[in-house]
């Protein structure tokens, strides 16, 4: 039953198969609503993958290595393009075989990557502006 | 050289033309600027075009927070403006950085960037009061030019 | 070609424009306006200063001071509700932009009381924004 | 073959907003299309590591400020759920009636900017006119023109009299009226239709597959709306998503203007149905769990993914807006497109850069 | 040398019926758009403020072109109120529009660049039809002299109301109205940033919209050739065709340049052919 | 009229003192123009060696010049030399006809191309007809007779050519330096160089046909060589290609004379034009051979469907470039067409000619617009407007002759220019592609000036070129045989026209600082000479156009019809259809310009801006560029539109062709 909000209820899975993983859901039709990720604070991020099928959601819960490269699935989806390159910047994460690779410039610019290694991360605190 | 200097300056009173820039705005407030433009405010009446090209303009309309990235545009419009010119910050974001300014990607208001001529509060600036704004700009001119006084701040009233 | 009769009825008609800033009309009610404090009334209680989204509010209970930078406040009227003495309240009609930024400082009586003096005392939970 | 390239903004006439796109041109084929964002980019998820929960539903309705009251309600509907909490019916309502209200003044506004983007300035103006009843509604109803702020956590801040209910109705009708008049000029006339009919065609699969949403999904043909999922009032309404088949910037001006109507008629539908209940149920607690949650917005599906973790502060907000899901199909759109026809493919996404970048 | 004294005070005259012109543009499209709109001595405020402005340029060679081009607009309506040769008088209007040209693409701005590419395409379109509509003239006067036109007994309209369409193109082509504000426009809200003008600035551009007072000018004078007979035929048929044209200006979308070429040459050409075999025969 | 004669009156003899000595001086200076450039070409292929060359090419084209102007000086002409150095030229000139056609016939065989074998055959078989069956050798043809038309071209040939020939010296150097030869080939060079401005200048002088036909051969073959020259596979195939197309042409002259003895009994030009005027003279018996004349002048002017072999030989060094399309081989084409105007005066052929004129003209035009490459627009260019004077020949009203002469004047000095410019800054920056050229200011400021100059000189009022455009365009209009499709394909085609210059003359100026001096630039004196005499000349020439029509186009229009093109006083130009003011326009236009240089003088570096970028613009090392994704810095890029898909070569060629190639089976077929 479709449903507009819901408590997560996410389908671990592990990094190796991720890319095969996206590669299914594509062939059935789904569409890739975007990715989430979240800092855990122990050194690893969730990364979520939200899919829609005829607005049902189907997500995808993979617990990863902060400083490990991810596998990208944007050979598979080209819309996860965007999301990448965005926790790219947010959590500086590395993503392998992104298909357009903006290196952290997405948004940012050297003011704030060459003083805050990741903005998103959760001990980084909010800096202050006088 | 007088009466062709007085008929300039009536000139510029009276053809303010703008260029908006959004730096980080929410939109609301762009929106609201571009409202000013349309039948029910139609800012055409005090001349005002908004030409969309630093070049063309005399008055700088910035809408947003003023970020990273957008401070170094912010700066590239203003200086491609031709003098003499006016800035004005609109909403709480261009004056002050409004609710975003502890945002870690924020650098505050346009004025930590620009100088600024006029401020004018809201979030968003309602229509109305960017063309108490436009107003208010114009008397700064009038003031630059010594042709009147600057336009007093009222803190309370 | 559609549009032809729509523009020609523009033209027969009176323009819509509103002739503001000459002519004014009345505004509506519940507009949120200029935030404004009756600072006799006000406590320093400091509800407003955290519940306020923007952070824009500093109340300083044992000066009896009670400041607000109309240029961060993004009149939400969050304090207006949260306020307890409802001192606050917000006009209908916008605050006028101005050539330089001010800070609104209100200087009230300071409250001697104990209870007052207490939640004075409480950490303020946020920063104070920018003077 | 000679090349131009064009920085198409970030300070640019027909985008109102800061994107940029560096265009490589033939004789005004596009033959590469790069975005660069990052000009709006505050990072105000982050936020929520310094405001409290509540706090932040002010600051989630200013990550854009067009439909800036969808953003609060997709917001608290995600924390309502993940607090349990039952909103009163006449809140879902009048939620409704605000969001629709916003719905409609954000494709009016689009409908002009789009009337613009292909240079007819006296629609563009006509639409903007038109869309002033829907302003003074909100400022009447909710206090602001745009950022309306009457979601809060359990429920809304603002209630309609009667006076005020009749009063809309009556500023509907006259609006659907002034609408009406301006359908044939914008779906049918010739020049109109030379500029948008075939300029930026996007498939149902690939729409699918580039993940589009909103108007931009519905003008492929693909009947998907996020408000099929019920939420607020949705479901005890009568309606049916608005698409088109062509796929063109023609379709999905169409399911727009469309919309806008249909959106109307949500709005009477709600009013001639509004609850006499409470307008906010009492919210216990601090929020924990992970919650996702989806709204449709004018520009399609937003979707927030909340984290608590049993602080007043929120652990995580990710905020994945429409526009954001909607670039990548622009971006397959330009290749092979005209420098003129640039703007209107751009802008029949309906852009929100804010939104996108956050 | 009288007519020289004459043509030198219609000559002055000319920027101010121009701006005026383009101020009651300005409050009529205003007006139809539903809005107050601007004063009508707008245009002239904007350009006093303008020439106040300093100076801002990319190279030199922009404010060549600029000065060329009013010079050259000045001589073609000078050359109009002399009675000259049409022919010349066009010539002489195309220095104009080349430099202008020329000043845009000096200059190493993309949004300059397409609007130049653009412009030239524009006038590409509109030549043909004016050379077009001056033989029409010829054919039915036996010169391309003015003063000829003058020493008719009949009106050219009912000779040639074809060709006055086709002049109709060509006039909303130098108008920069819509349909055809493909290179260059009045505002900004254009993909091009106003083309050919976005590097001009301050009293350069100033000149150039004097300069641009002075083309409309020149051609609204063609057009009054067509009702030579009367004044008040002549004053009505320019009203008419005025309030025509910011009526199109206000029913259109902008249309791109491949549309422009193939409709403009395409439909104008069709009736100059059949305007002018028509004057053959007759 | 001089003719020689041998009284003994005092007076008489006096007389005849002076017109021996005018005979003399009237032998000098035809040796001078028509024989001395053959001398001065063995002589340079002979004497080998640079220095002798700077000195003998110099020299020899100072004399023909001067004996160019010497011819013009003296006025019209006729002149038979019977012989030289005891050999009757008739003779001469037949032995050497066949000599010719046979070494064409081997350079053919050489190369197995059949077509030009079989074109050469058919001339040759059509030329014994013609020496020895059908003409009458008893009856005494005028060799020579110069007109003004005829003394304009000469002046065109020797000057213009003249500065082209001095041009190629340092070009030449410079050349062959670039392709690293073991052995000159210059004497080759010039030789073929100089022997061109030579047979041009026979062709035009000379009244019979037969001689004309001779001259128009040799330009033929120096073409051939001179396209071929640098030996590569295109640039032979590109030979051929000319070759085959001037000896179709060739073939057409050949029937021609053979009709035209038949039918007219002689083959000078004078009696031919003379007889033709005679009411009732214009019937098929005149017009075919006068068909096959046009024929022969489309093909030599490189009208299409023949534009390719012009084209074709952009492969050569740009001195022949230069010299085929402005002073000689194209302008003889349009000479034999504009010589023979009086006789199908008139005459449906006149129309079709007309037409077909203006046809190639909008065609040629539409297809430089979408050339890129610089030498290729002034190739189309120059076909354009030998189209154009070719419909004024064919209007052939007094006032559309002028305009053609005033055209075939001002175009090859402006077309010239332009070609030794490009020459000069293609070698400069190794490519010829307007593309290439863009900020040429920057690099180049001297030559980009100029070029410039050259530009404005071909496209806008005052200069002569728009003049004898105006012209044109007047007389088309109001010429009885004015037709509105005419009339449509030349304003179309001179829109056209400003398009590609105008886009042209822009990208080269481009610069980005205000009044920016860029640092001087060095021309070689060889460079230099020709380059400031032919702007100079364009500019000065167009100043002096009202004497310019009075003393040399004027009397050439004479012959065509009795009432005088325009009047000109006061340098104003004026006839029923229009006026056009020269000197009032140049002074007017002149202080305008030199205001705008001034004000754009005093705008200094403090006013100086990058351009618009939208907000992102940036400078890195001194490229101008934008901010552009992933931060990184972008280097702005235009292009002009050369609108591949409208105007391209492989677009349009085909269907301009098979129009072409109807309208010309139209006007053969129309004559029958
Ligand atoms: S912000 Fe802090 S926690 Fe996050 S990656 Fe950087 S150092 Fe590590
Ligand atoms: S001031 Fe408010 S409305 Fe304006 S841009 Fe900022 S957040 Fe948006
Ligand atoms: S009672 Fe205490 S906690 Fe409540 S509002 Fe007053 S001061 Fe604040
Ligand atoms: S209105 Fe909102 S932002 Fe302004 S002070 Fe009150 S709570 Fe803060
Ligand atoms: S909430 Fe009211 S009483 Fe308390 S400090 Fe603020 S203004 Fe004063
Ligand atoms: S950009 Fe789109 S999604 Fe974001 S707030 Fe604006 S309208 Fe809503
Ligand atoms: S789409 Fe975005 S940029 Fe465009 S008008 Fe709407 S808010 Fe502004
Ligand atoms: S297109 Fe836009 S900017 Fe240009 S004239 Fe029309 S309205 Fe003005």
């Amino acid at each position: 039953m479709p449903t507009h909000s819901e408590i997560l209820n996410a389908t671990p899975i592990a990094a190796d198969a991720v890319v095969a993983q996206a590669r299914s859901m594509f062939d059935q039709g789904y569409r890739l609503v975007t990715m989430s990720v979240v800092d855990l604070g122990d050194g690893n991020v969730d990364i979520f993958y939200h899919y829609d099928l005829d607005n049902e959601m189907t997500h995808f819960r993979l617990t990863h290595p902060k400083d490990q490269p991810v596998p990208s699935i944007s050979p598979v989806y080209f819309a996860a393009l965007l999301v990448e390159n965005e926790s790219r910047d947010h959590f500086n994460l590395k993503f392998d075989g992104l298909v357009l690779d903006f290196n952290r410039t997405l948004y940012l610019d050297d003011e704030i990557t060459s003083t805050i290694s990741a903005p998103f991360c959760k001990i980084s605190t909010i800096q202050k502006k006088d | 050289m007088g009466l062709l200097e007085n008929w300039i300056n009536k000139g510029r009173l009276k053809s303010p033309w703008v260029v908006h820039f959004d730096c980080g705005s929410c939109n609301g407030c762009d929106i609201e600027v571009l409202a000013c433009l349309t039948p029910v405010f139609d800012v055409e009446r005090f001349g005002i075009i908004n030409v969309g090209n630093p070049k063309h303009a005399d008055v700088l309309l910035v809408t947003g927070t003023v970020n990273h990235r957008n401070k170094k545009v912010l700066k590239n419009i203003y200086d491609q403006m031709p003098d003499p010119k006016a800035v004005i910050a609109i909403g709480a974001c261009g004056t002050s950085g409004g609710v975003f300014r502890e945002c870690y990607n924020v650098v505050g208001g346009v004025d930590q960037v620009i100088p600024v001529d006029v401020y004018v509060p809201g979030c968003p600036a309602k229509p109305d009061a960017i063309i108490d704004g436009v107003v208010t700009a114009l008397d700064v001119v009038k003031a630059k030019l010594g042709l009147g006084e600057m336009p007093k701040v009222t803190v309370i009233d | 070609m559609y549009m032809l009769s729509n523009v020609l009825r523009n033209i027969m008609g009176k323009y819509s424009t509103r002739l503001y800033p000459f002519e004014t009309r009345p505004a509506y009610e519940g507009f949120r306006g200029k935030l404004v404090n009756n600072i006799h009334d006000c406590i320093f209680c400091k509800s407003c200063q955290i519940k306020c989204p923007s952070q824009c509010i500093t109340v300083d209970p044992k000066e009896g001071k009670w400041d607000c930078d109309p240029f961060a406040c993004v009149y939400c009227s969050v304090c207006v509700d949260a306020c307890p003495t409802h001192c606050l309240s917000m006009e209908n009609q916008h605050r006028k932009p101005a050539p330089s930024k001010f800070v609104v400082s209100l200087q009230g009586t300071p409250r001697k009381s104990k209870k007052a003096d207490k939640s004075a005392e409480k950490p303020a939970e946020a920063a104070a924004p920018e003077a | 073959m000679s090349r131009t390239i064009i920085p198409f903004g970030p300070q640019h006439p027909v985008l109102p907003e800061p994107l940029h796109l560096k265009l490589v041109v033939e004789d005004e084929t596009i033959v590469e299309a790069v975005p660069a964002l990052g000009y709006v980019h505050r990072g105000l998820e982050t936020l929520a590591s310094i405001r409290d929960y509540n706090q932040m539903v002010y600051i989630v309705e200013r990550v854009c400020g067009i439909c800036s009251c969808i953003h609060a309600m997709c917001y608290c509907q995600g924390l309502e759920t993940m607090m349990n909490v039952e909103v009163p019916s006449r809140a879902k309502y009048l939620r409704v009636i605000w969001s629709e209200l916003h719905r409609i003044h954000s494709h009016l506004l689009w409908l002009g900017l789009f009337a613009d983007g292909f240079g007819f300035e006296s629609l563009f103006m006509q639409f903007w006119k038109i869309r002033e009843r829907v302003m003074d509604i909100n400022e009447a109803t909710a206090g602001n023109r745009v950022v309306i702020s009457v979601n809060v956590v359990g429920g809304v801040r603002r209630d309609l009299d009667k006076t005020q209910q009749r009063w809309i109705l009556d500023e509907l009708d006259k609006l659907e009226k002034e609408l009406r008049q301006l359908m044939k000029t914008m779906l049918d006339d010739y020049t109109v239709k030379k500029r948008t009919v075939g300029v930026g065609v996007l498939t149902a699969q690939q729409a699918l597959q580039l993940g589009a949403v909103g108007p931009t999904l519905r003008g492929s043909g693909v009947a998907q709306d996020a408000r099929q999922l019920g939420y607020a009032a949705f479901d005890e309404l009568d309606f049916e998503p608005v698409t088109s088949p062509e796929g063109d910037s023609w379709a999905r001006s169409k399911v727009r203007f469309m919309e806008t109507l249909q959106s109307m008629d949500i709005v009477r539908q709600a009013i001639s149905r509004l609850p006499d209940t409470e307008l906010a149920a009492k919210v216990p607690g601090k929020p924990t769990g992970e919650v996702v949650c989806r709204v449709e917005q004018p520009r399609g599906e937003l979707l927030y993914y909340l984290k608590g973790n049993g602080s007043k502060n929120m652990e995580r907000v990710r905020i994945r807006t429409p526009t954001f899901a909607n670039i990548p199909p622009l971006l397959a759109m330009l290749p092979g497109a005209q420098l003129a026809d640039v703007p209107i493919a751009a802008l029949t996404i309906d852009p929100c850069i804010s939104c996108t970048e956050r | 040398m009288l007519t020289f004294i004459a043509a030198l005070i219609g000559l002055a005259l000319t920027p101010v019926v121009g701006g005026l012109l383009a101020g009651v543009d300005r409050r009529v499209t205003a007006r139809l758009q539903s809005r107050f709109g601007p004063p009508i001595l707008q245009p002239f405020y904007d350009v006093l403020k303008l020439l106040g402005k300093a100076p801002m340029v990319v190279n030199s060679w922009q404010v060549m072109s600029a000065y060329i081009y009013v010079m050259s607009s000045a001589l073609a309506v000078l050359l109009f109120f002399m009675q000259g040769d049409l022919l010349l008088l066009f010539f002489v209007m195309t220095i104009g529009a080349v430099f202008q040209v020329v000043g845009a693409l000096s200059v190493p701005s993309p949004y300059a660049q397409v609007g130049a590419q653009r412009e030239l395409l524009q006038m590409l379109a509109y030549e043909p039809l004016i050379i077009v509509v001056f033989v029409g003239i010829s054919m039915a006067t036996g010169s391309f002299k003015i003063a000829d036109v003058y020493a008719m007994e009949k009106p050219l309209l009912l000779s040639m109301p074809f060709l006055f369409i086709a002049l109709g193109y060509a006039l909303t082509i130098k108008l920069r109205k819509s349909p055809f504000d493909i290179s260059a426009c009045h505002h900004a809200h254009q993909e091009l940033v106003r083309g050919v003008l976005t590097e001009y600035s301050g009293p350069h551009l100033a000149l150039l919209e004097i300069g641009h007072w002075f083309d409309v000018v020149l051609i609204l004078g063609l057009c009054s050739l067509f009702w030579h007979t009367s004044i008040v035929g002549m004053v009505a048929l320019l009203v008419v065709t005025y309030a025509a044209e910011i009526l199109i200006d206000n029913i259109c979308a902008r249309m791109t340049w491949p549309w422009m070429l193939k409709n403009v040459l395409g439909v104008g050409l069709v009736l100059s052919v059949f305007n002018l075999l028509w004057l053959y025969v007759s | 009229m001089q003719s020689v004669s041998g009284d003994v009156h005092p007076e008489v003899s006096r007389l005849s003192f002076v017109l021996c000595y005018e005979v003399r001086m009237l032998d000098t200076l035809v040796f001078g123009s028509v024989v001395f450039p053959l001398l001065a070409a063995l002589a340079v292929y002979f004497v080998r060696g640079d220095a002798a060359r700077n000195i003998i090419v110099p020299v020899s084209v100072a004399i023909t010049a001067a004996a160019a102007l010497g011819l013009a000086g003296l006025g019209s002409f006729s002149y038979s030399p019977q012989a030289i150095l005891g050999i009757s030229l008739n003779g001469l000139i037949t032995v050497l006809d066949f000599a010719l056609l046979g070494f064409i016939f081997l350079i053919a065989l050489r190369m197995g191309n059949l077509l030009i074998m079989g074109l050469t055959v058919l001339q040759v078989l059509g030329m014994v007809y013609l020496d020895f069956f059908l003409m009458d050798h008893g009856t005494q043809v005028t060799g020579f007779y110069a007109d003004s038309l005829s003394l304009t071209m000469v002046l065109i040939i020797s000057i213009v050519g003249g500065l082209i020939c001095f041009y190629g010296l340092g070009y030449m150097k410079e050349h062959e330096e670039h392709l690293h030869l073991a052995k000159s080939r210059q004497p080759r060079f010039f030789f073929f160089m100089l022997l061109f401005l030579g047979a041009m200048n026979g062709l035009v002088l000379a009244n019979n046909l037969s001689w004309m036909y001779f001259f128009w051969e040799v330009t033929t073959l120096c073409s051939f060589m001179l396209i071929g020259h640098d030996g590569t596979d295109e640039a032979k195939t590109n030979a051929t290609r000319a070759l085959w197309m001037n000896m179709a042409g060739g073939v057409a002259f050949v029937a021609a004379l053979m009709f035209l003895q038949k039918s007219m009994g002689t083959l000078s030009v004078q009696d031919i034009l003379a007889k033709s005027a005679a009411p009732g003279m214009k019937t098929a018996a005149l017009l075919l051979p006068m068909a096959f004349l046009c024929f022969a002048g489309f093909t030599k002017a490189a009208q299409v469907p023949f534009q390719s072999w012009l084209c074709g030989a952009m492969v050569a060094p740009t001195p022949v470039s230069a010299l085929l399309h402005s002073s000689t081989m194209v302008k003889a084409g349009v000479y034999l067409v504009i010589r023979m105007a009086p006789a199908y005066q008139g005459t449906m052929l006149s129309a079709a000619v007309a037409i077909f004129g203006a046809f190639t003209f909008i065609a040629t035009s539409a297809l430089a617009v979408g050339q890129s490459n610089g030498k290729k627009v002034l190739a189309y260019s120059t076909i354009a407007n030998l189209g154009l004077i070719i419909a004024c020949a064919g209007i052939n009203t007094s006032a559309a002759i002028a305009a053609a002469v005033m055209l075939i004047i001002f175009h090859a000095i402006s077309k010239g220019l332009l070609f030794l410019c490009v020459g000069a800054i293609e070698q400069k920056i190794g490519s010829r592609d307007i593309e290439a050229m863009r900020g040429l200011f920057k690099v180049m400021p001297r030559t980009a000036v100029i070029t410039v100059i050259g530009i404005v000189t071909m496209m806008l009022p005052p200069f002569g070129m728009l003049l004898a455009k105006w012209m044109a365009l007047e007389s088309a209009a109001t010429a009885t045989a004015a037709m509105p499709p005419l009339v449509i394909m030349l304003a179309l085609g001179s829109a056209l026209t400003v398009l590609f210059w105008a886009r042209w003359a822009g990208v080269m100026l481009g610069s980005t600082v205000p009044g920016e001096n860029p640092p001087s630039e060095h021309q070689p004196f060889t460079v230099r000479l020709p380059l400031l005499l032919l702007a100079g000349g364009a500019v000065g020439l167009s100043l002096l156009s009202p004497f310019v029509y009075s003393m040399l186009v004027a009397p050439a229009t004479a012959l065509y019809a009795k009432a005088t093109a325009y009047t000109v006083s006061m340098g104003v130009f004026e006839n029923n259809a229009g006026v056009f003011a020269v000197y009032p326009l140049f002074l007017l236009l002149g202080v305008g310009f030199v205001y705008a240089l001034r004000a754009a003088k005093k705008v200094g570096p403090e006013a100086a801006s990058l351009p618009y970028m939208g907000g992102s613009q940036k400078v890195v090392d001194g490229k101008i560029g934008f901010n552009g994704p992933m931060n990184g810095f972008v280097e702005t890029a235009a292009g002009n539109y050369y609108m591949e898909s409208l105007f391209g070569e492989s677009k349009l060629s085909k269907s301009i062709n098979v129009i072409a190639i109807v309208l010309l089976a139209v006007m053969l077929g129309g004559v029958l």
